[in-house]
């Protein structure tokens, strides 16, 4: 198996899905001869041409409406945003009308296309390179909402994303675009279904349920608790939305504790759900508190490195908080 | 196939007529249903049936692609659908072809003739129109997607997103205005600058048309061009209906309370019905005996079409849920 | 002290802070001579003129960045959404501009202005116009968010949104616009301050959260629980960011039990980071499980009925609930 | 208070030069700084210098206000910044007078200069100039709001809903694109419809204006007539300046992956500052002495600037929290 990066990841899922069905086709601003300012699109248009692989105008709004109308006509786009932070000039037609199409009409229209984005920060990226939306998208019934963290979960993902009947949001953490290389399998054997977490790291102590690149700070931070013998199982929900509620809940069952570790802006995030729905279905189980790890509350990470370290989770940080679960 | 060049018969424009004398009648009696307390909300497409009717006669339903505004009720009857169906809706009734009673009336959708699901909101189908465009000039099969919008719908970015993107692919797409001059109570000179609708489409480089909303055969032959420039790759128009708003905005509105009394009187003389009957008239095609036949006709359908909505099940509370996302 | 409902509170507070300040000025859709499609506005614009109280083209985007430059340059803007769901298209300019001024000039500038929307459902709305989109702006550094859910709150807290210092989207539950009368205070006496719940209801066997509309569904429920011998504490958040934790915290000492009831979707809906916060800050008072009463994951309440009444939560729906939760 | 129909003095274009050539050194500076891995992240104005400096210098900083754009390094010099304030912005310094480094470097804004902080985002200045320009307006003062932005912002919806806005109340506004032809990869052709950019004002009935871009004079006389009709109450002006981008998008980009070598090898020839040098030695303005020893002296001042940020201080951890919001 080829060893890819997580954009390289993105990049093959896109064009394996497009050489299997002539029906998906992408869309987006660069995405065609420069191949995306992360190059998640290089080469594709080389190969597929300027339709099928479309440089958009300047106009998030447009991107997602001409994609709901090709995913109306029963074609398959992969419209990108060129990052997460600029969705929201798209957020009326995703919310108001790609996510309800299938409802309003009563099941007669439905609407199944990706829009993916670069999410996150960590990569100097300052307040407008480096948000993390993916509360909105999770609090609208009709989306769903994709968050990989690894080369084989993002290729696997965005194949299931691609053949899902219906609208998915998915993120791509930047800053792990090229953190690491992965062998990753080719064609049907890369797929991975949606709504399955990962038990990334077994451990008896405390669960810890994150996702996208806060999973490489939370199992950094676990190996610092080890030395401690506090052990810690960690599960990378991928999908958030539906989520993987079962497997959060089998391992509080064995291990009492819960943490939730994620990127957003702690208050309202995704995290909140998550404590809200697991701190309910495990309260006989739970023997602390369920303690959300996040980012502050501050629009997002700043350009100066002083100021965006001080905003950024890091392992040292992650590890204060679970030591803090574990010795409740 | 019928292409539009083949013009207009005696048989075609009667039936047209027929369409808005329905949609009058229609009206008349939700009117009535709703006074009785019968109907929740109406919105009333008086005053532009003729130029709704005009419109969707130059068009082929089945073939064509429509996205309808809520004001749609003349053009929702002649892209097909019946009498009873409009009244399920206003019932809120299950077998709603649109929604299933999920929506409000006035919002259309219906796959098989090519009626694409819209939404209350204003300005987003724009886009979405060129995004069909786009995916039924790839299929290359000459069909075009018709959307129209009131006047209040251009002050959106995505009326400018829309118009752009479909004028720099050359999408077959029929942009249609329908101007009553009115978006509730702000008035066109708060909502659109410059001289008019029409002349925005020179900022695209695409044909702009204003045509009297009101003279049948003017509205029929202005789509019909439009209709064969789409069909044979020429790309969209702009065409800007010049309409009257005959009856307050909807049932929550009173336009008394913000319009000027003797424009309402002046208004209420200049209904399009008896303008299109008086030219069928002179043309020979209708008889003042024929016509109140057809109006009795129509009446004793809107009768039926009434009482067999009323009749008809509402939705079950257990349907709720469904077509939230794809079934399983 | 004059009875007032709570769409005429809501002018009251627009129509003293006008007379108190010359730069707070209202712009929005139909705000003018009509008066507002909920006549929030009625009279103001024939007070203050047709600057200070402006009708705005139908466009969402433009009406916030328009009060953003007015709120830049020192005038206090009160910008009306026609609804709450269509302020998505504005989404942009509230979350990535208006609630990021003071933070990206490292507090050089701020942008004082208040959005107000009716939101909510429960009046037959349908898809569009019942919405309660609070979970998105709840997740916004930057942005206050207020929802009130009396006439004599919603005044003191508007008066007090409008002169805050920062923005403040104010949403007002529709259902409630016109639900009762109550004696509400004048001038200086009638102002509340943000982020301060209300205990509304004494009780000593579960504390239930919640705000808006679902307050007084809550006391209702309540009621129905109290021959029952649950005794249930109702806290009304009235502003949700920032949100009085302490209220919440002090009663769940006191009754060891908690339910937050909200009208949103449940899934990443606001009742999800008060559980999370609370059960976290409380989890050794805790009896029970923390329990969220809410919305089922569906779009929004359907135009029918049928489908609404399933949709809503009712006193019924809730009593059922707290009962679960005050006899686990 | 001076006007701009004064005229220009030698004087006054003589500083102009100066600052074109400050800006141009302070690019090789960063350029340099950049490729010594001393600076993240730079967008060079390289190309757009004579233009933007030829726009502000028609015009009256500290009486004005300016909502500029990222590669606006030019203008934000003409509107007074000093070349250490940008290079302590591009350091990130604590006493980056824009943002005390939080935003990316090309995001100005300075209160007391009239230069409103942006954000990264592209096209919501847009509008938010327009509502600046209605507070001005109702001020009285004469005075006016430029908005610069590149042809790709025309496409986004909030360009339409700016210029409509302005246009129909008349708004001090002059809205100055700087069409460089290119938004990173994506060419005109595919960016904007029809004719070009200053084509779009008649939709709006304002006047529209093309100009070279490499032209000072042109560019200050197009600017200073539409700053005149501002004053005047004769509303907004839509300007094109056709500029060329003599580098790559950003430090993250490589136009030679998408553009034609042989274009790119025949704009290199076409800098504007020797033809603005060569037009002022014309004039006898200049001698090919004192521009050398005003490039030299400009040169002394980048270096000092460069050594003065270099050594200032980070911002402090600690405030990185600090105005989320006002201070209490
Ligand atoms: C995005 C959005 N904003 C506001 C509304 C509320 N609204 C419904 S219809 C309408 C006026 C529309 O006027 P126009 O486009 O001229 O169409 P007309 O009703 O006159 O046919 C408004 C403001 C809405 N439905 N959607
Ligand atoms: C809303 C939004 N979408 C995408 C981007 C990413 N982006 C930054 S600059 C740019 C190109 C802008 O081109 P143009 O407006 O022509 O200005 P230029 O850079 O050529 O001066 C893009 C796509 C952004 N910053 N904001
Ligand atoms: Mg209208
Ligand atoms: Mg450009």
């Amino acid at each position: 198996m080829p060893e890819r990066t997580l954009v390289q990841a993105v990049r093959d899922a896109l064009y394996e899905e497009m050489e299997r069905d002539d029906r998906v086709c992408v869309l987006g601003q660069d995405v065609g001869l420069k191949g995306g300012v992360f190059k998640a699109t290089e080469g594709l248009q080389q190969r597929f041409g300027a339709e099928r692989v479309m440089d958009m105008p300047l106009a998030e709004s447009s991107i997602a409406a001409v994609a709901q109308g090709l995913a109306l006509e029963g074609f398959t786009p992969v419209a990108e945003m060129q990052f997460a932070d600029y969705s929201y000039p798209a957020f009326n037609q995703i919310v108001n009308e790609i996510a309800k199409v299938r409802y309003r009409s009563n099941g007669d229209f439905s609407c199944p296309l990706v829009i993916r984005a670069p999410t996150g920060g960590g990569v100097r990226g300052a307040l407008y390179h480096s948000q993390s939306p993916e509360a909105f998208y999770c609090h609208v019934p009709g989306l769903k909402v994709v968050l990989p963290s690894t080369p084989a979960d993002a290729k696997g993902l965005l194949k299931a994303a691609i053949r899902d009947r219906d609208p998915v949001i998915f993120l791509e953490p930047k800053k792990l675009y090229r953190a690491e290389r992965q062998e990753v399998a080719q064609g049907e054997a890369a797929l991975l279904p949606l709504a399955s977490a990962a038990v990334v790291r077994q451990g008896t102590d405390l669960t810890v349920v994150t996702y996208g690149y806060m999973r490489a700070v939370t199992m950094q931070a676990a190996a610092k608790l080890s030395p401690d013998g506090i052990e810690v199982e960690v599960i990378d929900l991928r999908t958030l939305r539906p989520w993987d509620v079962e497997a959060c809940v089998r391992s509080i069952q064995k291990t009492g504790r819960l943490a939730i570790v994620y990127e957003a802006n702690r208050t309202g995030g995704f995290g909140a759900e998550v404590a809200a729905e697991l701190a309910e279905r495990c309260f006989a189980s739970l023997d602390a508190p369920v303690s959300r790890i996040a980012s502050p509350d501050v629009p997002a990470m700043p350009f100066s490195p002083a100021l965006e370290h001080a905003f950024m989770l890091n392992p040292d940080k992650v590890a204060d908080g679970l030591r803090r679960v574990a010795r409740y | 196939m019928p292409t539009d060049a083949e013009g207009l018969t005696k048989e075609r424009v009667l039936e047209a007529y027929r369409t808005v004398l329905q949609a009058r009648a229609l009206d008349d009696r939700r009117f009535v249903l709703n006074r009785a307390g019968k109907l929740a909300f109406i919105i009333s497409p008086r005053g532009h049936e003729v130029a709704q009717v005009g419109a969707i006669a130059a068009l082929q339903p089945g073939r064509d692609r429509f996205c309808l505004y809520y004001r749609n009720f003349a053009a929702a009857l002649a892209c097909g659908f019946t009498p009873e169906e409009l009244m399920l809706a206003a019932f809120a009734r299950a077998a709603d072809p649109s929604s299933g009673g999920r929506q409000t009336p006035g919002n259309f959708g219906s796959r098989r003739r090519g009626v694409v699901i819209g939404s209350s909101t204003v300005g987003p189908q724009i886009p979405k129109a060129a995004g069909i465009g786009l995916a039924l000039q790839w299929r290359g099969e000459g069909a075009l997607c018709y959307v129209s919008f009131g006047e209040g719908a251009t002050s959106q970015g995505d009326f400018h997103e829309g118009l752009n993107f479909a004028a720099i692919h050359h999408c077959p797409v029929i942009f249609f205005c329908e101007n009553n001059h009115w978006a509730i109570s702000v008035p066109q000179a708060l909502q659109v600058a410059g001289p008019g609708v029409a002349e925005r489409a020179a900022a695209y480089g695409i044909p702009g048309v204003r045509v009297r909303g009101d003279d049948f055969f003017a509205v029929h032959a202005a789509v019909a061009e439009a209709a064969q420039r789409a069909r044979s790759g020429g790309g969209p128009t702009l065409i800007e209906a010049e309409v009257l708003r005959l009856q307050s905005h909807s049932t929550d509105d009173d336009q008394r309370a913000y319009r000027d009394p003797a424009e309402l009187a002046a208004e209420a003389l200049q209904d399009p019905i008896p303008r299109m009957r008086d030219a069928l008239i002179t043309r020979g095609w209708l008889s003042p005996e024929a016509d109140q036949a057809m109006r009795d006709d129509v009446n004793r359908e809107v009768e039926k079409a009434t009482e067999a909505a009323e009749a008809a099940p509402e939705p079950e509370p257990a349907s709720l849920g469904r077509h939230v996302y794809a079934d399983a």
